[in-house]
């Protein structure tokens, strides 16, 4: 005694390691965390104590939420953060945070994990039982579950299969499910990867079985609302402009500068329709930090061809397709609204192509007065059209397997972050035959 | 002999400092409670489990540079005296290293010419 | 005779400038990351505080296995790197006639610290058995194997002068003129490489955000610890031995000499630290092809032109 | 301690501990195990070294080792079925001619140390072996450098030409023809 209780005390006003799963209408909430110094988000479960399951998770991730779960490091709590979602997580959290301000939730968090050091309250014991993924204890001639060189499951799986690859070896092949809480991609996202070595040889994104209890893109947006009701442009132009910036944010992240996805954040939590200029300045910084130089220069290119009846939106416009939605709405037009175009249809063009419309979108903004657009009119949002059963995601997915298709993993990231994907649309998506539904 | 007691003192440094952060590493042993489940043992690839270890013949693709690299690696061997005789020796140190390191740089050329450096 | 300290002495000083060294790498980084930030007022005691604690809290983490990982390979990882960042930074002088270890090889000695890093961060991805630890160790092995010519060319320039390869003749031969006037593009290449070497902000590949963490993925409490603080040990040794190499080590008018190494250590740190908040990730592939076509040229014509000038 | 003596004690830790880890090359499933303890082994060898004064020659010996057992570990898990060693296995074949060999081997060289008179040729502490060995470079053994350097061209030329798919002239494997191996077969235990 003496040592422990101080060391625990220390580490009581340490920032809280966190592994945060954004589900359904808490994606920008969750983005927002990473400007709270009390916690620190966390990539992988293993550096986390507390796993924060913010807004609706649905029913048919509870087993890898649960093993999401084990994963995290004891001692370790569960903590919902409901953000006015009815539905609780599937799997039970300790705690419940029904209030959707962000302080409220860092206090609990922050409370929360002092218990646990002080043993107010016990870690959360593993949700799946304690099973080895295949019987191999004492099979095989050593016991240890397999047989020759290769065969039977030794420790519990088997091992890997070769196959043939483009340089003419004949070497392992890794057939992984990554998803769906990576922490680079949306919650919902699974991306079954075949991998020789680093790069990508086969990529195909899986689906949610229909039938599935669907978490329904009921989460009001503003978008969503302008679907049906007339909506101020101003409010819709600095929304978009806010969606925008927190897509680069997280692409910074995703690049390794978390400091500059703070201020970029910040800038986009306090978004004003006269800070255009902070978009130019904003821009220069991107540049000198090279996220706009070899960073993303000639990652994912998505040529203009492949486009046709899929992506619209700023990933379109960012490989020079000339299609914008908003220039069939009268209100914008008296706006003169012209679309913004980039041409090398790379990650670092729609990453300047979404810069860009933040900018133009202040403008707007700023512009608008009390126009309001027209509900008639098909809907421009910032990942593309919108429309009743016309998804953005279900648009942007499909052009992933052509795209990753022989990828270094880490550009095969770059490029996923670039398309960005909105996070309730992919935990929305459903099919039959767990493929992706043809647009 | 006299040039052993400083390489003693690094050596004695480096030992110290292993074992100091092998010790700072295993200091958690000594509060670790129950021992883990077969699932908290998962790695961690987003939720889904692994269907096979992660350990097997991994494709390195660098391995046309990996081999360029070790005759390089040859190369700087020479280098080192060479380095310390240089200002007594003269310009015909630097003709001869001059030589040496272009014979060794159409190497490089070659394999820059032939793609052999990329493999994404 | 050169200079050394009987094993006690030595093991007490690196000890004591690893963990000073440490420290100022973590305050550095919260600082560089504040400013980056653009965060209104600093909060001064969080920046000096957050690292302290953090140290607290991952030692009342519990450690984490992996199903069938190498388990002494896992511990043996940041063990070895710490080791290889104290050896580096024995070898470096801190005034006339005073160092922890001065060996008439010290620059190759260093090297070898340098070259052993890939052995660490290789065995420290391979060992738990997963997919991404795997995967950083590989990228790392690509990385460090790249960055070691180019490192060596370019430390080796600085022994030119010396006509010697032990770290406090480098440091003697520096009293007219720093290598860093005699040789503008070594140390750009060494801070470079450094960054790479300490696998730190853009070159953070093998532990990168698109591995979710990389080689430390797995890692939980004293695991992480362990290994962080080595890698911070490997970030101050390199700016140190920087500082002796380039910036002409104790010369400089005034303070004693000491106090000039360690200001110009510092200010290395500073250069290498802030680079985490400034510049994104560089893709491997394009930087391996880089490290041969452009920086080992570079490095070559470096050591010729400052040899040509010697002469 | 006096001085001779800890050099002594060092002597046979580092002997001692080169040929364990030798041994454990030789005992261990996993490749990448195997190519560490052999790194190990010969990062003894470098201290020996420079116990005996070949302090340069020592330390670069185990600075480059550190490079080149990286890519052995890495090119031997390529290429081994069970690189990890996950089923145990033997890294020894042919038993009993292995131990004939290593037994006549160790046999022979003992004898050639316990019978060969060696020169007893302290060097002179003053003289700067490095340096010697760099006048030796530039001098004497010009040429014999200067081909080191052909020799290492034609390597690197040799390595990429025959690893390498791609080049300038198209995919190397173009009109090649299979070797008349059946895969499957190699891989069955």
């Amino acid at each position: 005694m003496g040592l422990r209780p101080a060391v625990e005390r220390v580490a009581a006003r340490a920032p809280v390691p966190v592994f945060a799963v954004a589900g359904a209408g808490a994606q920008a909430q969750v983005d927002d965390l990473l400007l709270q110094p009390r916690l620190h988000l966390v990539d992988s479960p293993a550096a986390a104590n507390v796993l924060l399951i913010a807004g609706s998770v649905p029913a048919h991730l509870a087993g890898e939420l649960a093993r999401l779960h084990d994963g995290v490091s004891r001692p370790r709590l569960s903590l919902w953060w409901s953000l006015g979602s009815s539905v609780a997580p599937p799997m039970p959290p300790a705690v419940e945070v029904l209030d959707a301000d962000p302080s409220v939730l860092v206090e609990a968090v922050v409370d929360t994990h002092r218990r646990l050091l002080f043993g107010e309250l016990t870690s959360s014991p593993p949700v799946l039982p304690d099973e080895e993924p295949a019987p191999w204890r004492g099979i095989g001639p050593y016991g240890q579950g397999g047989t020759g060189m290769t065969g039977g499951v030794p420790y519990g799986r088997p091992m890997a299969e070769v196959a043939p690859d483009r340089d003419g070896l004949r070497l392992d092949q890794l057939t992984v499910r990554i998803g769906p809480f990576f922490a680079r991609f949306p919650t919902g996202l699974v991306l079954e990867v075949q991998l020789q070595g680093d790069v990508v040889q086969q990529a195909h994104v899986v689906v949610a079985p229909e039938g599935e209890a669907a978490v329904e893109v009921d989460v009001p947006t503003t978008f969503r609302d302008a679907l049906n009701t007339p909506v101020p442009v101003s409010v819709l132009e600095l929304e978009r402009a806010r969606s925008h910036l927190r897509s680069i944010a997280s692409a910074l992240v995703a690049h390794q500068l978390p400091s500059l996805a703070r201020r970029v954040l910040r800038f986009a939590s306090n978004v004003h329709p006269d800070q255009s200029e902070d978009v130019q300045r904003l821009h220069r910084l991107l540049r000198r930090s090279q996220v706009l130089g070899w960073a993303t220069k000639g990652v994912g290119p998505i040529p203009s061809d492949q486009l046709e009846g899929t992506a619209t939106g700023p990933v379109a416009r960012a490989s020079g397709v000339d299609q914008d939605e908003r220039t069939t709405d009268p209100a914008y037009l008296g706006l003169g609204f012209e679309p913004i175009v980039h041409d090398g249809g790379d990650a670092r063009a729609r990453m300047a192509q979404r810069l860009a419309e933040a900018g133009q979108a202040l403008q707007l903004a700023g512009r608008a007065g009390d126009r309001h657009h027209d509900p008639e009119a098909s809907l421009e949002s910032p990942r593309g059209r919108l429309a009743v059963g016309d998804l953005p995601a279900q648009r942007l997915l499909p052009l992933l397997p052509a795209v990753l298709e022989g990828m270094e993993w880490g550009d095969a990231v770059s490029t996923v972050v670039s398309l960005d994907l909105d996070t309730d649309e992919v935990l929305a998506l459903r099919s039959p035959d767990r493929e992706l539904p043809v647009p | 002999m006299a040039a052993l007691e400083p390489l003693g003192a690094a050596l004695a440094v480096f030992v110290f400092a292993t074992i100091a952060l092998v010790a700072i590493r295993s200091a958690s042993d000594a509060t670790a409670g129950v021992g883990e489940t077969a699932p908290e043992r998962v790695p961690f690839l987003g939720g889904h489990e692994p269907d096979v270890h992660a350990w097997s013949r991994f494709h390195a693709r660098y391995y046309v540079m990996a081999l360029l690299f070790l005759a390089f690696d040859m190369e700087m061997v020479f280098m080192y005296p060479w380095a310390v005789v240089f200002v007594r020796e003269g310009g015909i140190a630097l003709a001869e290293m001059g030589m040496f390191i272009t014979i060794l740089l159409v190497g490089v050329l070659y394999a820059w010419r032939e793609r052999a450096l990329r493999w994404a | 005779m050169r200079a050394y300290l009987d094993p006690g002495a030595a093991v007490v000083s690196v000890a004591v400038a690893m963990v000073v060294g440490v420290y100022v790498v973590a305050v550095i980084d919260g600082t560089a990351g504040r400013l980056a930030a653009g965060a209104g007022r600093s909060d001064l005691g969080a920046v000096l505080l957050d690292p302290l604690r953090t140290v607290a809290l991952l030692l009342t983490q519990r450690r984490r296995r992996t199903e069938r990982a190498d388990a002494p390979g896992w511990a043996l990882a940041p063990g070895l790197l710490g080791g290889l960042a104290a050896t580096g930074l024995a070898v470096v002088p801190v005034g006339p006639g005073t160092a922890v270890a001065d060996p008439s090889t010290g620059f190759v000695v260093f090297a070898t610290a340098i070259a052993f890093v890939m052995i660490a961060v290789f065995l420290h991805g391979w060992s738990p058995n997963s997919l991404f630890p795997l995967i950083g160790a590989y990228r790392y092995g690509a990385q460090a194997l790249s960055l070691q010519i180019p490192f060596l060319l370019a430390m080796l320039a600085t022994a030119l002068p010396a006509e010697s390869l032990a770290v406090m003749d480098i440091v003697e031969a520096q009293a007219d003129l720093w290598n860093v006037v005699r040789q503008p593009l070594g140390l750009p290449l060494y801070l470079m490489v450094g960054v790479g070497v300490s696998f730190w902000g853009p070159l953070n590949l093998p532990d990168g955000a698109d591995l979710i963490g990389g080689t430390s993925a797995e890692d939980a409490g004293t695991d992480r610890l362990a290994w962080e603080l080595a890698r911070a040990a490997m970030l101050f040794s390199i700016a140190a031995m920087g500082a002796a190499a380039f910036l002409g080590g104790w010369w400089g008018p005034l303070l004693p000499g000491p106090v000039w190494m360690a200001l110009k250590t510092l200010f290395l740190l500073v250069v290498m630290v802030s680079s985490r908040h400034l510049v994104a990730r560089v893709r491997i592939e394009p930087f391996v092809v880089a490290c041969w076509a452009v920086f080992i040229p570079l490095a070559l014509v470096n050591i010729f032109v400052s040899g040509a000038l010697l002469l | 301690m006096n001085r001779s003596l800890t050099v002594d004690v060092l002597f046979w830790c580092f002997a001692a501990g080169s040929v364990l880890t030798g041994y454990l090359v030789f005992r261990t499933d996993s490749m990448v195990r195997a190519a560490f303890w052999l790194l190990a082994s010969f990062v003894g060898v470098g201290a020996i070294l420079v116990l005996l004064a070949a302090e340069f020659l020592g330390v670069v010996l185990i600075l480059m080792m550190a490079g080149e057992m990286l890519i052995m570990a890495v090119v031997m898990v390529m290429f081994m079925m069970n690189p990890a060693g996950l089923n145990p296995m033997f890294m020894v074949h042919q038993h009993r001619f292995a131990v004939a060999a290593g037994v006549v081997s160790f046999a022979g060289l003992s004898a050639v140390a316990l019978t060969v008179d060696f020169p007893d040729q302290p060097v002179d502490p003053a003289v700067d072996a490095t340096a010697e060995l760099g006048f030796e470079l530039l001098g004497d053994s010009m040429l014999v450098f200067q081909t080191a350097g052909v020799a290492l061209l034609a390597t690197m030329i040799g390595a990429i030409a025959l690893a390498s798919r791609n080049g300038r002239f198209g995919t190397a494997d173009e009109g090649s023809l299979e070797p008349a191996l059946d895969i499957e077969e190699l891989e069955s235990p």
